[in-house]
């Protein structure tokens, strides 16, 4: 009895998050359509509760109520679950914005967001293999749901399905792997499998590809290029809140775990898998940025500029330090705010002016100059200028590489620096697209004389996105704090 | 006399197979149902492993300080099951949808969205 | 005032936010609020500048608001990044400079950009906007006592640069090939950019270099990065020949946003911008800011470092005065002038460095001639605007087509028919407004002129930077003269800095005047109708103006005109900042010891120009107590004392000794020859006989004149040799990729797409714009890479199976 | 015995699996991958898995497969047969998928492979299949009790899909 407690106390923030889906599933059914329209306003209720119990309630209690089964619960885990719930938070606001959206089945979209959220909280907080594939799966079936949910529209149906088609097919992959770990290992456990790959001496080769099909299923997640191809396609295809939430939440969640196993149970060292992960990173932040360049879409421009971002990150995971871990927490929430920002931003224009190709965003400046500065903060943002959150998130994750090269006899014969330099420039070619955006905002004359306006609710989440992206940026230091201490408990690179 | 090798194999030749079918099927429903091939292939692996203990001994997870959960990879495979399940209504759904707006199924006509 | 500094910044930062925000509902549409908020910003400035001038004394103030990035965590956390603002002398000055220039100009902006009339600008909010941030970027830049932060602001300038360049976004031109504001913007922002490289690379650098002499505690607050490479380079940790590259490095990024040859070419297309503009940040504060850069890092220059330095600055001084003499656009002559001034600037800082002695006090001079060059230059930029502003409005009036800015229309706007004396134009005319009073001839003059105002405050300044007596800038430019000719008398070797020098003040004296007698004397060369339409600007134009044409006497920085030969004293400027003691010499003295005798002599003397923890010793020596070692930190300069009797016992104002007296006396000779002899060669040929022995001259030389019109074809070059093979390498790439197998086109076409990335870049900021730039992009992406990205997802899904199986291979081979 | 079961249950697998690639009709396919899904079901009751076994045949083959054949012939038309069902890559994917094979057999049967399954390599014991063991009453125990978190959330992964499955399908109540 009292570990049922202890699990309900433990699980509570996720529990909030599937109350409150549940509840929206059913009012939606009573509800009369003015009624509805208060829905995404009891999400946001729930999500705050939500978020208030993981750090408040459950951050504080971490030690004790950190026993669980198959779970992991530690600070580490509350920093992602709260990223991962603003991110939801945003995107329901996002939703309630978004013209032609917001009227189709409010209570199902609401609650498939809010059953994802919880899923990807499950997945930070999953120890065992079997609640990874499961919350994957989770998150996956909800996301390919949520990109075609607008069923008529054949964009959005293909966007779905080429989702479903890499997804499941990844997915069968890493389940695979997992079998072989769980026969190499015999457990699933990642902290187990962390103590025994540790205890042995020389690993054997199945080992090595077990952790490599392991891999498949998580880069999926993330989007790392060569299992990249689904973003832009259900970016582009699905409506622009789910869009948004696709390119941050689940790839903070995937993050999460990726940083376990590969800090934890299966350290870079142990399973010398570092050159492929760093040629993984180059090929991600190169093909992103490159791709990114000709894009004509607002929406593809960003998902291949956020499969970019998983390349910055994964120098971190690459880096194996905890300044990486902590960097790549900074960046995480960096992230979140300035992609959702930007796509706040989007949602705005593409109310008023239906369209979200770049070109139609010639002359924003003169049609609603908040919209277009508020854009080009978050670009700014994402290029990695100071003094925005995304600088400090690179800056991190980047220092942390050097830390690392540092710490060798002959730095530039490991990947650290070259990967370094190599980001620097890709960071290079990122700004130049990202200023294209804000050269049609600023220096084209507009299409249509017509005025931009956006809503006070939508206001209300960009002005919080805008106002975290520059505080994180001009004042940094409770941030890293924060995740540099949430590290620190770990045992990452220790065994 | 059957080993677990024989088993393994089994496994991957089910695997292989199935990502055979998933590369060269042009019906999404054949690249579902082969799909179904590969999840059946890690299921095979887990019942395997679980059946195949080192020393006889249970295996051993920790947790609550039990060493119980003897039957993970059934547990494991009970829950591909499932996930498979759910994953496969979902797909022929979308199947449906596409095939309502598109009158195809073929993966080539899905050609809207590209680089 | 002191400790509340931060509000000099903070106050434009808020009138940024406010106007960006509230815009045109804002008093003024929003200029008020720019103007309270600098206005303050002034008022404080020169409040801490009078602290600073008054004490004896002066230790610099720091005031650390918080750390922006700490490394470590717990109690052993280093600020790396500390946002801390330090006040010595040199801030203090370029605090009144900055604050001064943008309140004028702020003013200045109100005439020009026509509020409150029928002319009033289309983004008039927008512009102030701008300009608010400018100065809160610029502000943080000279206020702020760490590289990294220096850094960050030097980005944002940028940043607020290319925005105000391209205000006028949707001008075009008939010409093609004339650069729009909006090419000129992208050109100014990817050239500094270029320069910036160079600069991070330095950063990081350094960070290398302080982590080997340090380790685990480098930050980058200037103070700590001076005592450890001090400490570097004793230990040995740090090799002179790395901090020579560090300093060249990080000097890249002043050659980028000062202009230097050969990234210069942006300067003078970034006139594109509004005049105001000009004046503000692409002659007085932002394009010096690299100056004060070389300034900041100064203390870590190597001499070698000190030696590229300047002959980089010496060679941009004598081309770019070169390119001036050529050119017909008023704010062209003007913007060349610029590159010159500042390559002068560079030239005196770089001399410093690479002097050990410190007798050329090339330290002050150059960032003494940056104050004064800030005030006449400004000046110089905001009559062009108040001329360009009445040639605008009176070619409106009769439709004319004619280019406003072309001095070859102008022409009589002071005096149509008589001209003045070599002599009274020089010393009697810049006191016109108060022998207007009295002398009935100026006073005719003064009534009977177009555009009085206008020229008296123009006129000045031209004098000013002419480097005539009695004026700011003679005083800045001699010394800055005196001293390379005093360092060329040293090392004969180097001869060619002080050519350099003489060179270019002599085409300075010849162009500013060429300028002034083709605007403002002879006949006119307007249409008859527009001419009568000129008229003087209004008076909130025509003041910001006579306060800085009144600061470019001679006054304010010397009360001694011939810049201390008389007084001796070099003036407050040279007392209160002082050079700083030098890390970078260490490099120096480790390795070459038979100088060591002679730096140490010289620091020892350097002392007393040392800043207040070292003034201490400064007296001692002076006294003759040299064997009492006074604890500096440097302890060459301890033992040093001993030798340095003769030149120590010296005091302040000798300190040049013999040589350096009679040196100075010769190189205030040879400018003065210069500077008249340019001033009467354009007389000659521009005001006596209207151009026609210039025009022989060209036709003589077309081969001179038309490099010299053609900025000696540097746009030109770089579209030969840096554009065209990039497009050349991208092309054959291109077509190397569409003959080999899909794979392997694919990882050429990443290489073919990156170069013609660079191209598309290099492209954008000089021939075609940004939007061709990106068809080609875009042409180039659908042709190679597509294939990557079909649209078909089963191919999706063989890359991830085959690149599963690669690995899985490589695995298996490697076991 | 076992011997001989295997490699009967062996053979319906690989005979199942390859006609569901080989077989041009998908509705023969879906047909294979039943009898494939039935060997599975075998191979399941050899290795002591008789719940597994019981699920795959009540669930998989009765449940999911039922519902495969159904959309097969709701989408299926005429042409459909005419129409080459496999795409143009079968030799890069065939070269792939024996690769693939080869090399993920090499891994099994590589000596250094046993090294790690379980804290020590000392010989596997099939305790399965000679001593059989109702596992029923254990998975009921495990799955409330320690699985019981992933329990829970499967069971909100099937609302969830059956949510997303209704969407997709049913008909918008202003549209014919």
């Amino acid at each position: 009895m009292e570990n049922t407690l202890g699990l309900l106390a433990a699980l509570s923030p996720e529990l909030a998050v599937l109350y409150t889906a549940l509840v929206v599933l059913a009012a939606d059914l009573v509800l009369t359509d003015s009624g509805r329209r208060h829905l995404p306003n009891g999400c946001l209720l729930g999500l705050a509760a939500a978020l208030a119990l993981n750090h408040f309630y459950v951050l504080p209690r971490c030690p004790e109520l950190g026993q669980q089964p198959l779970l992991f619960l530690a600070p580490f885990t509350v920093f992602f679950k709260d990223a991962i719930l603003v991110a939801a938070g945003l995107t329901v606001v996002l939703y309630q914005q978004q013209k032609g959206l917001s009227g189709i089945h409010p209570g199902e979209f609401l609650s498939l967001l809010l059953f994802s959220a919880a899923g990807m909280m499950f997945l930070v907080s999953s120890d065992d293999l079997l609640m990874v594939f499961l919350s994957m799966e989770f998150i996956g079936i909800i996301s390919y749901v949520l990109v075609g949910y607008i069923r008529d529209d054949l964009k959005a149906g293909e966007g779905a399905v080429k989702f479903y088609l890499i997804g499941a097919f990844a997915s069968a992959i890493m389940v695979y792997g997992m079998s072989l770990l769980y026969g190499l290992l015999g457990t699933t456990s990642i902290t187990e499998m962390g103590r025994l790959v540790g205890q042995a001496g020389r690993n054997p080769m199945l080992l090595k590809i077990a952790v490599l099909l392991l891999s498949v299923g998580l880069g999926f997640k993330l989007a790392v290029v060569p299992f990249h191809s689904w973003l832009p396609d259900a970016m582009e295809g699905g409506p622009t809140p789910v869009a948004a939430y696709i390119s941050v939440a689940p790839k903070a969640a995937g993050l999460a775990v990726l940083i376990r196993i590969f800090g934890e149970a299966f350290p870079l060292d142990k399973i010398q898998m570092a050159g492929m992960l760093s040629v993984l990173a180059l090929a991600t932040m190169t093909f992103g940025n490159l791709m990114a360049i000709p894009q004509r879409n607002v929406k593809r421009l960003l998902a291949y500029s956020s499969i970019g971002h998983i390349g910055y990150i994964l120098i971190g995971v690459i880096a194996a330090n905890e300044l990486g871990a902590g960097g790549i927490l900074v960046y995480v929430v960096a992230y979140v705010f300035m992609n959702l920002g930007a796509f706040a931003c989007v949602v705005a224009v593409s109310n008023r002016i239906g369209s979200e190709e770049i070109d139609d965003y010639a002359g924003l400046s003169q049609r609603n100059l908040p919209v277009a500065l508020l854009l080009v903060l978050f670009l700014l943002s994402l290029g990695g200028l100071p003094p925005t959150a995304g600088f400090i998130g690179k800056w991190l994750v980047f220092g942390s590489a050097i830390q690392a090269a540092q710490a060798l006899p002959d730095p530039w014969a490991s990947p650290y620096l070259w990967l370094v330099i190599a980001a620097v420039l890709n960071s290079v070619v990122s700004i130049y697209y990202y200023f294209r955006l804000a050269y049609q905002m600023f220096f084209r004359p507009p299409r249509e004389a017509t005025g931009v306006e956006g809503s006070g609710v939508l206001w209300l989440g960009t002005g919080v996105a805008a106002a975290a992206t520059l505080l994180v940026g001009i004042f940094p230091s409770p941030v890293i704090d924060a995740a540099q201490s949430a590290v620190k408990l770990l045992q990452l690179w220790k065994s | 006399m059957v080993t677990l090798n024989h088993y393994l194999l089994l496994g991957a030749a089910m695997f292989a197979i199935g990502i055979y079918g998933v590369l060269t099927r042009r019906n999404i429903l054949g690249i579902l149902i082969s799909l179904e091939l590969m999840f059946n292939a890690a299921m095979v692996n887990f019942a395997a492993f679980n059946a195949f203990t080192p020393d006889g001994k249970p295996r051993v997870m920790p947790f609550q300080g039990q060493a119980l959960p003897e039957l993970h990879g059934q547990v494991f495979a009970l829950f591909i099951i499932l996930v498979a399940a759910a994953e496969a209504v979902v797909g022929l759904a979308l199947v449906l949808a596409i095939y309502r707006n598109l009158k195809s199924i073929y993966v080539e006509h899905l050609n809207l969205l590209k680089w | 005032m002191l400790r509340t500094v931060y509000l000099i910044p903070l106050l434009p930062l808020l009138s940024f936010v406010l106007i960006t925000l509230g815009g045109r509902r804002l008093p003024g549409k929003g200029s008020f609020v720019a103007i309270a908020a600098i206005g303050w910003g002034l008022f404080q400035s020169l409040s801490i500048f009078f602290q600073v001038l008054l004490s004896p004394e002066w230790h610099p103030y720091h005031v650390d608001l918080y750390d922006f990035l700490r490394v470590g965590g717990g109690g052993n956390a280093v600020p790396l990044v500390q946002i801390a603002f330090q006040i010595d002398g040199l801030s203090s000055v370029m605090l009144v400079v900055v604050t001064l220039v943008s309140f004028l100009v702020h003013v200045y902006s109100l005439g020009y950009m026509g509020y409150g009339t029928h002319e009033e600008d289309q983004r008039f909010s927008r512009f102030y906007s701008n300009l608010s941030l400018f100065s809160f970027s610029m502000l943080v830049l000279v206020l702020a006592d760490n590289y990294a932060v220096v850094f960050m602001a030097w980005e944002l300038v940028g940043l607020c640069s290319y925005l105000l360049i391209g205000h006028w976004f949707e001008k075009d031109y008939p010409d093609p090939r004339q650069i729009t504001p909006r090419q000129a913007a992208i050109k100014a922002f990817l050239t500094t950019k270029v320069g910036d490289l160079g600069f991070v690379i330095g950063l990081a650098w350094l960070y290398s270099l302080c982590q080997a002499a340090d380790p685990g505690h480098v930050h980058f607050n200037m103070d700590y990065v001076r005592e450890t490479v001090q400490k570097g380079l004793e230990s040995g940790a740090i090799a002179p020949w790395a901090l020579t590259a560090v300093g060249i490095c990080i000097f890249f990024g002043a050659i980028g946003k000062s202009a230097q040859w050969p990234l210069h070419t942006w300067l003078p297309d970034a006139m594109e911008g509004p005049t105001p503009v000009s004046a503000l940040i692409h002659a007085a504060t932002m394009v010096a800011a690299g100056v004060y850069l070389v300034g900041r890092i100064f203390p870590i220059l190597t001499p070698d470092a000190g030696l590229f330095i300047a002959y980089t600055g010496g060679f941009t001084a004598l081309f770019a005065a070169s390119i001036a003499l050529a050119q017909n656009d008023i704010k062209k002559v003007l913007a060349y002038s610029t590159v010159s001034q500042l390559g002068y600037m560079i030239l005196s800082l770089g001399v410093g460095a690479a002097d050990p002695t410190g007798q050329t006090r090339g330290y002050q001079s150059g960032l003494m001639h940056l104050t004064t060059h800030a005030m006449f230059k400004a000046c110089l930029f905001l009559c062009s605007g108040s001329v360009i502003h009445a040639m605008h409005h009176a070619l409106h009036h009769v439709h004319s087509e004619r280019d406003p800015q072309d001095m070859r229309n102008m022409g009589g706007l002071f005096s149509p028919t008589g001209l003045f004396g070599f002599l009274e134009t020089l010393f009697l005319l810049p006191l016109m407004p108060i022998l207007s009073r009295f002398s009935p001839r100026y006073q005719e003059a003064w009534s009977s002129a177009k555009m009085p105002a206008t020229f008296w405050t123009m006129l000045v300044a031209t004098v000013a930077i002419s480097g005539v007596p009695l004026f700011s800038g003679f005083i800045s430019k001699d010394a800055i003269l005196g001293g390379t000719l005093h360092f060329a008398s040293e090392h004969p070797e180097h001869a060619l800095l002080a050519v350099f020098g003489f060179g270019a003040a002599a085409l300075t004296a010849f162009y500013m005047f060429r300028l002034i007698f083709m605007t403002f004397f002879g006949a006119p060369r307007l249409p008859e109708h527009a001419f009568e339409h000129v008229h003087e600007s209004p008076r909130v134009m025509t003041v910001p103006l006579s306060i800085l044409a009144v600061l470019s006497f001679w006054i304010f920085f010397n009360p001694d005109p011939t810049g201390g030969l008389i007084t001796h004293s070099h003036g407050w400027f040279f007392e209160k900042v002082p050079a700083p003691a030098r890390a970078g010499l260490s490099a120096r003295t480790e390795t070459a010891k038979p100088d060591a005798a002679a730096a140490e002599a010289s620091r020892a003397q350097g002392l007393s120009l040392l800043p207040a923890a070292q003034a201490e010793a400064g007296h001692a020596d002076a006294e003759g107590q040299a064997s009492t070692g006074p604890s500096g930190p440097t302890p060459h300069g301890v033992s040093a004392s001993g030798h340095a009797e003769g030149a120590a016992a010296s005091g302040h104002a000798s300190a040049h000794g013999d040589s350096g007296h009679s040196i100075h006396v010769l190189a205030l000779v040879l400018s003065l020859m210069v500077a008249f002899s340019g001033i009467a060669l354009s007389r000659s040929w521009y005001g006596v006989q209207g151009g026609v022995p210039a025009a022989a001259l060209a036709q003589r030389w077309p081969w001179l004149y038309d490099r010299l019109l053609h900025k000696w074809y540097f746009d030109e070059f770089y579209r030969a040799w840096v554009v065209r093979p990039g497009l050349h390498l991208a092309r054959i790439l291109y077509d190397f990729d569409m003959g080999v197998v899909d794979l392997f086109v694919n990882g050429c076409g990443a290489v073919a797409v990156l170069i013609s990335q660079f191209k598309g870049a290099v492209d954008t900021y000089i021939v075609d714009g940004l939007v061709d730039a990106v068809g080609f992009t875009v042409k180039v992406f659908g042709d190679v890479l597509r294939r990557l990205q079909t649209g078909i997802v089963q191919s999706y899904l063989v890359y991830i199976t085959l690149l599963t199986a690669l690995g899985v291979i490589l695995f298996e081979l490697m076991g | 015995m076992a011997g001989w079961m295997f490699i009967l249950f062996a053979l319906l697998i690989l005979a199942g699996s390859l006609g569901v690639v080989a077989l041009r009709n998908v509705m023969h396919s879906a047909l294979m991958l039943g009898v494939a899904l039935f060997g599975v079901a075998g191979v399941f009751l050899l290795l002591g898995a008789d719940f597994l076994a019981a699920v795959q045949v009540v669930v998989y083959v009765s449940g999911v497969l039922i519902l495969m054949l159904f959309v097969v012939m709701l989408t299926h038309r005429l042409y459909d047969r005419t129409l080459a069902q496999t795409n143009e890559r079968r030799l890069l994917a065939s070269v792939l998928c024996l690769a693939l094979f080869v090399m993920l057999g090499l891994g099994i049967t590589a000596e250094n492979a046993a090294s790690l399954r379980g804290a020590a390599d000392r010989g596997f014991r099939q305790w399965a299949g000679i001593d059989p063991v109702a596992t029923v009453g254990r998975l009921g125990e495990l799955l409330l009790k320690p699985y019981v978190v992933p329990f829970e959330v499967a069971s909100v992964l099937l609302l969830a899909a059956l949510v997303g499955a209704i969407l997709f399908t049913k008909r918008e109540p202003g549209k014919s």
